[in-house]
């Protein structure tokens, strides 16, 4: 196989896992690297567990689809349930730590199981709405598939035109895509 | 207005449905008639937003019996026109390409396949095969290009409308749902600028001078009076579509020399069994792949020629043997055995395909 | 064989219900008038998703001295679909010289397609036979006959046609015509013939079991199939 | 003086006689057709469309450029034909079954979005190319292959009333009329309008000709009008069902 790094990312519909994928993507894209991405969609694409398949590397990309991701994320407790099947030996999977009575529903062949605190995070030292990024830090912070500096050039794409009415938008996101990176760059994962 | 959509080579990354909204561009495409159905929507939503920039036109029908029919009425009138769809628009879309069929009128038709039958998913499937390639009440006198790319359905879009207006056959871009609502990057172009000529159209109706007095009237028809009559023109049609046939036909082989397994596989699907025979390759098993481009009309002698030099097939498929009936059709008479991996309406991962190779292998040593 | 006492002229209409063996007999009874040495035109006025129609018997039946006012297979577009597109001379047939045997077929205003042609309703030497078949499940028993052909309205006459094809026997044509008698009388109405498959008419005589004259078959409809 | 019913110039010479039935009323709707195109002087640039059912008898009848297609479908063939290039005139023609039964989705919706079409609809009361079965607007207890009692409404339904229903839903630069074959110079002057109407682009125009079937109504020639003037006109009152408002586009 290629050396692509495969991302699972699963949360409930209005997490916003999808625009994470996109703004995750659209940094890769930026820096010349070769993405396929795939959104689940269908019956689930409203009120259901949205998953993004997202694979970055320096090849073509060849299958959308993947059996086992070597970062598989879920952002509620629907959503580890639904993605423990994308766990293996290979894989790290992380979780938000206030998600509570999926003991059992943790994958036990992963490579490494990680609860952080985003959730927690977001509301008490910043504002739920960028809950997502945070992830999306946490995702560069597990996998490296792009540098903070794009990642940030990306947002700015993305929302720049919010941070034009408000600046401060613009510090809280980066803050955000920080503070969620070192959570997981910190434990050693990547 | 009217001027090029595209400019030099843009990398793009994009989803499937966009890439064939600027594919259309393009081309030159000059009218758009399409009906919403999951998971083509894109590509009118695209179309729509695109086309009042470059003088374009589009039509959103009742049904896709009309988006099918008025895309005929489309090409009579000489314009490059196309429409696309998917599962039940998909076997409305039949009854029109039928017309275009019996009438010899270059519609272009993109499909991105879902699960069937019936409403089934709006996701995905590669069970649209028979369909696209067979359905209406004819002989399946289509071009059909399976994709398995996005840089495959830009390209192939494009040369949709040339092999539909050059050789005067409804031609299908088959797609499917992974493809439409995937993004990957790709490289968009104008296909004059790289020397890709795109074929003239011509209208059928409302040509220049008056009928009966400086020009014979068109007396366009699908009906005839006799058996003979009907068979006269069917002859006509299907002598012409055998000799396009080799001007046509497209397909990919990897490793045909001496091979332990061929897997064939399409679209994309054939991502999965490439990934998985060149990895299997390099572990030194003798595994090699042979992918039918166009399904209608089949490279045929192709498909001869690699399966005579491989000891048995896998055929590998998200549908439960569309693709396996027509291997077999064209491989009738030979003694190779063949194997599958149908998955009707489920994607299918390398992983998968290198799991079955190594337990067919396995069994055999 | 005896041969029909036969007027001056002779107009005779033939109708019944759906496979009846209507147009078989009518096209019988006009090529047995031609031999006689008449002038006989024969009408295609079966309108009614006709798939055996006269027109493949143009040729064979012109050699036997019949002339058929029908349209030539190819001259109409989309056979089957156009099958009862009304020929324009049919409308005056009548007008024509010598015997004129119309194929009036079925359908559900029964013989009020007559009124397409000029003088049927005045013409006093028309007759219409109604074709009975026994086997037909819509004409099997006695009250299923005098229901169908009251419903047909203007009826001369019954013709017991009552065959099984190749696997007809004696015994049942006896059968049909002891059924097509009864339904005549309550109707009224005379038997005008009893018709047989020309292999089976040796063996009935000239008259059948009750005295109707027998009309020999020859099939001619299995080439006609449009 | 001039002599009616003249042979109009737009007329295919090489197929006539035409191969409608005596009595028949397409070629007198056919004729009414020719001859506006003529007065209008648009041979050159209209485009006829014909449906399956009798009026594909029509493929071939005039010098214009005329596409046989499938049943039902011949409105969105000339919408699409209208669409791609609106320099052409476009005439969907058809039957009762065609417009109001399989195809009338399209009829519906063309009228809606005020497509710059017309069509034109012989209503006949049956489906007569198959042989006389019961059609969207077979009357009331009318005998056909499919209703052999008579037309049970409460059974098989009431008859459709088209102009009506495209008069409803058709915008304020539409046309709307039914025409009767009895009514020559009245029908003329409809299909007339409505072309004119699209030659404009003031919007869709629908014109519904009461026509005759002797053949399959097993009528003979009083029979045959009195059916149409007595019966049908009562249950289809013949005249202007909306006359364009909208300015000419």
């Amino acid at each position: 196989m290629d050396k692509a790094v495969k991302i699972a990312l699963a949360g409930e519909g209005g997490q916003g896992v999808q625009s994470v994928a996109m703004i995750l993507t659209e940094a890769a894209a930026m820096e010349g690297k070769e993405i396929l991405y795939i959104p689940n969609f269908g019956v689930e694409q409203r009120g259901g567990v949205s998953i993004a398949f997202v694979q970055i590397g320096d090849q073509k990309i060849g299958a959308p689809k993947f059996k086992t991701g070597d970062i598989v994320i879920a952002l509620s407790d629907r959503a580890v349930r639904r993605v423990g099947m994308y766990a293996g030996p290979q894989t790290v999977f992380i979780y938000d730590a206030g998600i509570e009575g999926v003991e059992d529903d943790l994958p036990e062949n992963a490579q490494r199981v990680l609860a952080i605190p985003a959730l927690e995070t977001a509301n008490k030292e910043l504002h739920p709405r960028v809950f997502n990024i945070l992830i999306m830090g946490a995702v560069i912070g597990a996998t490296h598939v792009v540098t903070l500096e794009k990642a940030k050039e990306a947002i700015e794409k993305k929302l720049g035109y919010k941070f034009e009415q408000n600046p401060k938008l613009r510090e809280m996101n980066f803050k955000a895509l920080e503070r969620g990176y070192e959570m997981v760059a910190g434990t050693g994962v990547a | 207005m009217g001027e090029k959509p595209i400019q030099g080579e843009q990398k793009a990354f994009m989803t499937g449905n966009e890439a064939v909204a600027w594919a259309a561009l393009a081309a030159g495409a000059e009218i758009m008639y399409g009906y919403p159905i999951t998971p083509q929507n894109e590509i009118m939503q695209y179309w729509t937003r695109l086309a009042p920039k470059y003088d374009k036109k589009f039509l959103q029908t009742e049904d896709e019996l009309s988006a099918g029919f008025t895309t005929v009425g489309g090409v009579l009138a000489g314009r490059r026109a196309f429409t696309a769809t998917a599962g039940p628009g998909n076997v409305l879309m039949q009854e029109p390409m039928s017309m275009a069929e019996a009438m010899r009128i270059p519609t272009v038709v993109v499909v991105q396949q879902r699960g069937g039958p019936s409403t089934a998913t709006v996701i995905y499937s590669q069970q649209e095969v028979t369909l696209t390639c067979f359905g209406g009440n004819g002989e399946g006198l289509r071009v059909v290009y399976s994709t398995s790319s996005h840089q495959e359905l830009f390209d192939y879009t494009i040369k949709a409308f040339n092999t539909a207006w050059k050789y005067r056959f409804p031609t299908f871009v088959l797609a499917d749902g992974y493809q439409a609502k995937m993004r990957e990057s790709l490289v968009l172009y104008d296909p004059q600028e790289k020397g890709q000529k795109m074929v003239p159209t011509e209208a059928f109706v409302g040509k220049p001078g008056t009928p009966g007095e400086d020009r014979a009237p068109a007396h366009l028809r699908n009906t005839y009076n006799i058996e003979e009559e009907l068979m006269d023109v069917l002859s006509k049609d299907i002598k012409e579509y055998e000799e396009m046939t080799p001007e046509i036909i497209e397909y990919e082989e990897f490793n045909t020399e001496d091979t332990d397994l061929l897997v064939i596989a399409h679209g994309i699907v054939f991502r999965s069994a490439a990934m998985a025979a060149r990895e299997l390759a390099e572990e030194g098993l003798k595994v090699g792949y042979f992918r039918p481009i166009t399904l209608r009309p089949f490279p045929r002698e192709e498909l001869r020629k690699a399966a005579a030099k491989a000891k048995q097939l896998l055929v590998v498929e998200s549908s439960y043997g569309q693709l396996l009936k027509i291997v077999k059709d064209n491989l009738y008479g030979m003694d190779v055995p063949i194997k599958t991996h149908l998955r009707p309406g489920v994607g299918i991962t390398p992983e998968e395909v290198v799991a079955d190779v190594k337990t067919i292998l396995g069994e055999e040593e | 064989m005896k041969q029909e006492q036969s007027p001056s002229r002779v107009l005779e209409a033939y109708t019944g219900e759906y496979a009846s063996g209507k147009s078989e007999n009518a096209v019988n009874r006009a090529v047995e008038l031609a031999r006689q040495g008449r002038r006989v035109t024969l009408v295609d006025l079966d309108l009614v998703e006709p798939c055996y129609t006269l027109r493949p018997l143009k040729k064979i039946l012109g050699e036997e001295g019949v002339s058929v006012l029908a349209w030539d297979t190819g001259e109409l577009v989309g056979l089957g679909e156009t099958g009862n597109i009304l020929k324009p001379e049919v409308q005056f047939c009548l007008r024509h010289p010598g015997d004129v045997i119309l194929d009036i077929g079925y359908g559900a205003s029964g013989v009020q397609v007559l009124n397409l042609v000029e003088g049927a309703a005045e013409e006093q030497d028309l007759k219409v036979y109604a074709v009975i078949n026994i086997a037909r499940p819509m004409t099997a028993a006695v009250t299923d006959i005098v229901e169908h052909v009251r419903s047909l309205k203007r009826v001369d006459g019954l013709i017991n046609n009552s065959h099984l094809g190749e696997e007809t026997d004696l015994g049942f044509v006896q059968e049909g015509a002891r059924v097509v008698k009864e339904a005549a009388v309550v109707l009224g109405l005379p038997v005008v013939a009893t018709s047989v498959m020309e292999q089976l008419a040796a063996a009935v005589g000239e008259t059948d079991w009750y005295g109707h004259p027998v009309r020999r078959l020859h099939r001619y409809l299995p080439q006609a199939f449009w | 003086m001039e002599v009616l019913p003249k042979i109009p110039k737009s007329w295919n010479l090489e197929t006539k006689p035409h191969k409608f039935c005596p009595g028949c009323g397409h070629g007198l709707i056919l004729k009414a057709l020719g001859q506006v195109i003529d007065e209008l002087g648009i041979q050159d640039r209209v485009v006829f469309g014909c449906d399956i059912g009798c009026s594909l008898l029509s493929w071939d009848f005039f010098n214009v450029d005329s596409v046989q297609t499938h049943h039902g479908r011949t409105t969105p063939v000339m919408v699409g034909i209208k669409r791609a290039n609106p320099e052409l005139i476009v005439v969907a023609y058809m039957g009762d079954g065609g417009g109001y039964a399989i195809g009338s989705q399209h009829l519906v919706n063309a009228a809606t979005r005020d497509d710059k079409i017309t069509v034109l609809l012989v209503n006949n009361t049956n489906y007569a190319m198959t042989g006389g079965q019961m059609a969207p607007t077979t009357m009331p207890g009318q005998k056909t292959e499919t209703t052999p009692y008579g037309r049970d409404v409460l059974e098989a339904g009431y008859p459709m009333m088209g102009p009506e229903m495209v008069s409803a839903i058709s915008q304020d630069g539409a046309y709307v009329a039914r025409g009767s074959v009895a009514r020559f110079r009245k029908l003329k002057e409809y299909i007339k309008k409505a072309l004119e109407n699209q030659i404009t682009g003031r919007g869709f125009s629908f014109v519904e000709a009461l026509s005759t079937c002797p053949t399959n109504w097993r009528t003979n020639a009083e029979q045959t009008w009195a059916f149409l003037e007595n019966e049908m006109t009562k249950q289809y009152p013949p005249g202007e069902l909306k006359t364009p408002t909208g300015k000419e586009g």
